[in-house]
């Protein structure tokens, strides 16, 4: 068991945090001020470097790479609170295509992504479905090979600028995923709170071309990715939180209230400390379950360990998230000073993909099942 | 010991109830009860029909307006406007400057503010705060010096919440700056906001929204007869100021219309049938009532006319709360809650556009009005001895 | 709306408080350390004040006194964690038979009670039925117009001691109540970790008179009772919670570490204040549930009030009961100390009747319901 | 970074895993298992079968009995030992006077107590804590005096665990009164407890049973070769062994083998259906685990013998969820759970009657060896830089 990174892993995190190293406070706000809530100067950057194929196949015009380095990326995003969507774009809907494309479509779709010149999102989400991926509010319809789609999706994020969307519908044989031509469906776009885009997308019997074998039930390759994203969430949150409490530290040996520097104060010391103990604590799962990932990426294994992570997430998230403003006082309610972009972020991250409360639930199903939770294989 | 509201408190009840329901109008309560803003019009259009009706300034001198009810009566008003969805009088005219002038002001000052206050004729902004000077107020640093008979006002004050709509502002400025204590030395001022010198500055909060500001003081000069009380002795005007309001210091009602609301959204999304989400609502509803009760309890042992020292439990907890209840609406949004930005075209509804927003925004609510480190400090030291 | 004792009740408490003073740590490991683990003679000087007959009308024997007075005397109890089982004895198992009893039962038991001269008890708990007062345990059978109890009940508190038992059993008719004598029975006492006792109970075709008519379902009396005892049990509870406090911030000011009183150490000093808050809001709506007992001793609301109080005294006696000993440090752990007595007895009472996490079930039934929950009828 | 154990490590695991679960008598691993206390007897005797395999003191010197395993194979062998329920090796020796003794004693002192410290042929208990010294544990009083070659030792020690036990006992005392610094002038003596002028005062705990003793010393005689390494250096010795041991100093295997065993008692008794139990039990799985990782994270980082910060994380979360444990089973008992007193005559199961004392005693956790305030200070100070 080893959780250090090795010599490769920790020069590509020394190149990440290099190249998102001018993201401070004013330029983050400046370019979510601004569609599509992320620098596209940035994006084709991350494309140089060839992040954004990162994790995908060498033939399918990627880098090969595993979770240990899709980790990275994500929680070096997490700690800039970098606008960049690369666990949406590249984790979860570059995923879907890699997981679930027929071979000519992952060559397509791929090649453009991993180069920049193609934006993927993935439109699970439906307005009365929580975290149900395809509860039916999109339904598919074949006539002969053709596949159209109807319904809404919302909230779609990146959905307004994607440039190829990944939808999931319900079919008769399940969960089908389709791959739609932007420019066919209405979109509305619209600010998240985290700074970020969403749209509302509206299907009409759209033209719709299945991913992969038309009229397979996509449930089980829509688990793995969704743990995969969900890990890579889980690293970008780590980053943020690790942020967060440094920020805060900071700010506690240097504001002074009553004379002397609030450090000086055994209260919010202690608080500094839960912070700290709530973070490594983080860490440990969401490392874990990265490995548990790279050890078998298709397996009920890392599906579990992602929601154990996800769970974790949640919990420290919400108490960091707080703490840090909390502690900072007025200063962090403003937008101008960064503390309160990480509280936001992180309170997104917890409501993608199944909060902690969802993750309880999915882990209560199982949990006459294991006599005690072993994290050794 | 009894349950029961008097005969009288009964009717009192229902003639509050009566009036807020059916005189304030309906688009404005909707807006409350929606989480919307309500914007200066609402705020103005409502603190003025209830200053018709004599419900602005209950708490003070009668012959300024006041009604010397009971502590349980104006608990009682403090409620049923909430419950109603009634925007409250704004805090900074009737709890906070119209009590200090009404208590220490010339009769001249008194005649000259206290009828435009009451009918927010003059929107007020609190002049305390500054940026090394938060939780430690007494050491701030504008001042005012003499001039003649005026005073010349120079310095910075932050924080100042809906600032942006004030017409003056009550101030804190640093007359004596020889003074032993930094409590001495400090007078309280009042100048308008278009006095040459004044520059405020928006400051955008992290939920997106605007209601504090900087206000900057550059040889700002304000006539003598604007100083309220006598000279160096603002800081004890400003402890009447902070310890003056133990009816509605926790948001009781607001919060009990919110978690009603909340419950509403679960069940219309199915999820009360989530047994945690259910077990979650019980508890919230529970301690709910317990602060309720409490703030009951203290409104009953406050006929001296003191702050209760509980108060600062009332504080405590109530912001706990309210900040819960938001919590627990982003919660039931989900993946929703993220769609802060979406318009009516959207098909998220609107409470989950407005439920990260207003969870972000309700931070504030432990940290401003004496943060609740401040509040455990008060139980610790003046009810504990510790 | 009124939380304040009147004269009476006030110079009630002041004769109770009296009473009870000279039960410090020592006399009370003295008095726990024997059978049957409360002071006879204190119990006799309880019944010479008419406080065992306080609830029970005059013509039964007793004072015909309220809810508030019963509350005074279990707060001062409580404050003392004096163990004589007021409430087991008194408030429960006399109020079945005040509730249940036929004329006849009522003068013969009652009087007894209240003069001291007999310790009823009321066997309900069954070794597998958690809080159901009858899950099957013991069984009921009618032959003609006797009946038989058979089963076990434990742990029975003060089942050994007790001169007369009320039983709960199953019965055709739904839940029956029986007055059984004890010396036809087979106890087993022992100790209970709150200081008090309890007892194994047989029953093997056991003699037993009905309490009340014959046959009929005592399901909701006993609701009604159980919620009286649920209230003073809270109010036990209340009272030990704010003489922990007390002891504990005692404590705090003479207690030198690092060459300062504790009270020097902030983060220590506000848990000190988190306990006060958790006592103040336990006092509000614990006094708030007897007001609406007061109000209406037989209504579901007052069932419901009793569900809201102890589900607060749960919360809170976990929380000032842990915090009492940790603030302490290593005295806080042993038995000559009071103050783990008091985290004892409120763990135990926490126990009786129903946890906070019961309440909590029991609540989400009626959640829906209600818009609010309005304290003012 | 890797998820799997090397095939040396699992081989490892499984040598030890085969061994604590044949070696070690059943009977004391039952009474283990079920929460009772396993005795002198049974302390002594598994501690000699360990030391007889060479698995006693694996963390001393490897002339001593040790046996340079990495940090990941003592964490192994540590972890392994509790979920076999084995009483782990007597921390006393093992872990506290053994590792000062080798590492400052003089070659004399090593022979003489270094193999029946590892054989627990010496039964040894600390002598730290005072009345007036608790977390401020350098503020000691009891004092040693020269008088020939010889010590003269005067004072009073507390919170001695198991010094009922005890053959000998290791000792902070004060030896120059007038040091600067009061870390100065404190050595570390050995003495017997049967000597003249010992006496001991066992203290019965809030559980009703006895572990920790009062301690009281009365002129009492120590020869000069009984005080380990130099004089006036005790304070360092004290702080090399309380920063010793990274390995266990949190209790996940025990824990998780307590928590395995609520879930199987909620799984019997038809709660684990309860939403509110199985969520409660699902978060408490979900912080062992990651305490676990953490645990084996400082394992891992902890190559150059020094304790890793992080320990007190582990010490701070590792107490706080071997409480939560007890106290889910004490609410999975319910009303069993007062039964403490019951014997095998009752119908009451035995892990009730043992709830609510274990959940007691286990206060402790949090109070002992470095409270939790303690933790915090040093996560705060070292850690954080605050």
């Amino acid at each position: 068991m080893d959780f250090t990174l090795d010599e490769e892993q920790t020069a590509l995190r020394g190149a990440v945090r290099a190249l998102l190293k001018g993201y401070d406070a004013e330029q983050r706000r400046s370019v979510v001020a601004e569609d599509p809530g992320f620098d596209e100067g940035m994006w084709k950057k991350l494309a140089e470097m060839g992040l954004l194929g990162l994790p995908f196949s060498e033939e399918d015009g990627g880098m090969g790479a595993g979770p240990v380095e899709v980790s990275i990326v994500a929680e070096e995003i997490g700690r800039m609170v970098a606008p960049e969507p690369f666990v949406e774009a590249i984790v979860l809907a570059g995923g879907l295509v890699a997981a679930c494309g027929t071979a000519e479509q992952r060559a397509e779709i791929l090649g453009a992504v991993a180069s920049g010149a193609s934006l993927p999102a993935f439109a699970y989400a439906e307005p009365h479905a929580r975290w149900n991926v395809a509860a039916g509010g999109v339904t598919a319809s074949q006539d002969g090979d053709s596949w159209t789609l109807t319904g809404v999706k919302e909230p779609v994020l990146n959905g307004a600028r994607a440039d190829v969307l990944i939808v999931s519908a319900r079919t008769d044989a399940g969960i089908g995923l389709f791959v739609v031509d932007p420019s066919t469906v209405e979109r509305t776009g619209y600010d998240t709170i985290d700074g970020g885009r969403a749209a509302r997308i509206a299907f009409d019997k759209t033209a719709a071309a299945p991913l992969g074998e038309a009229g397979v039930d996509a449930t089980e390759a829509l688990a793995t990715v969704i743990a995969a994203a969900q890990i890579a969430y889980s690293h970008e949150a780590l980053g943020a939180m690790d942020v967060a409490l440094t920020m805060t530290t900071a700010y506690l040996t240097t504001r002074k209230q009553f004379g002397v520097t609030l450090n000086r104060f055994q209260a919010l010391t202690f608080r500094a400390a839960d912070m700290y103990t709530s973070l490594e604590l983080t860490r440990s799962i969401v490392t874990w379950a990265t490995m548990v990932l790279q050890d078998n990426p298709r397996s009920a294994d890392a599906v579990e360990a992602a929601a154990r992570a996800k769970l974790q997430v949640s919990k420290a998230g919400r108490h960091i998230g707080k703490e840090a403003i909390q502690l900072h006082g007025g200063i962090g309610m403003t937008d101008e000073y960064a503390v309160g972009h990480y509280t936001a972020r992180l309170t997104a991250i917890d409501h993608l993909l199944g909060d902690g409360r969802e993750q309880i639930a999915h882990l209560s199903k199982t949990l006459g099942d294991h006599d005690v939770v072993e994290p050794l294989p | 010991m009894k349950l029961h509201l008097t005969e009288e408190e009964s009717a009192f009840r229902e003639e509050m109830r009566t009036f807020f329901t059916t005189q304030i109008p309906q688009e404005i309560r909707d807006t409350v009860a929606a989480g919307r803003h309500v914007g200066k019009d609402g705020i103005v259009e409502t603190m003025r029909i209830m200053n018709k009706a004599g419900l602005a300034v209950p708490n003070w001198p009668v012959e300024w307006g006041g009604r010397d009810w009971t502590p349980l009566q104006r608990h009682i008003w403090h409620e049923e406007m909430q419950l109603a969805s009634v925007p409250i009088p704004l805090a900074f005219n009737a709890s906070m400057v119209g009590p200090v002038i009404a208590n220490f002001g010339s009769q001249e000052v008194k005649e000259k503010f206290l009828p435009p206050t009451a009918n927010l004729d003059i929107w007020w902004c609190q002049g305390f705060s500054e940026p090394d000077a938060g939780s430690d107020l007494a050491s701030l640093r504008t001042t005012a010096v003499r001039d003649g008979d005026d005073w010349i006002v120079n310095g910075q004050k932050t924080w100042t919440t809906l600032g942006q709509f004030a017409d003056w502002i009550f101030c804190l400025v640093r007359t004596d700056p020889e003074a032993e204590k930094k409590q001495a030395g400090i007078s309280f001022l009042l100048f308008p906001m278009d006095s040459p010198g004044v520059t405020l500055r928006p400051i955008k909060l992290i939920d997106g929204g605007y209601e504090v500001n900087e206000v900057f003081f550059e040889d700002v000069r304000v006539p003598g007869e604007n100083l309220v009380g006598e000279v160096n002795k603002g800081w004890n005007y400003a402890k009447f100021l902070l310890g003056n309001e133990r009816v509605g210091v926790a948001p009781v009602g607001s919060t009990k219309r919110n978690l009603a609301t909340a419950k509403d959204i679960a069940r219309s999304t199915g999820q009360l049938d989530d047994p945690l989400i259910a077990a979650h609502i019980v508890e919230l509803e529970n301690e709910l009532l317990a602060l309720e009760l409490t703030a009951l309890r203290v409104v009953a042992n406050s006929a001296d006319g003191k702050p209760h020292p509980a108060s600062s439990v009332l504080k405590l907890k109530g912001t706990e709360l309210q900040q819960a209840v938001s919590e627990l609406i982003v919660d039931l949004g989900g993946p929703l809650s993220l769609a802060s930005g979406a318009t009516d075209e959207s098909d998220v509804p609107e409470w989950a556009r407005l439920a990260t927003p207003t969870y972000l925004n309700l931070r504030k609510a432990s940290i401003y009005g004496g943060s609740n480190e401040i509040q455990r400090q008060i139980i610790a030291g003046t009810i504990l001895g510790l």
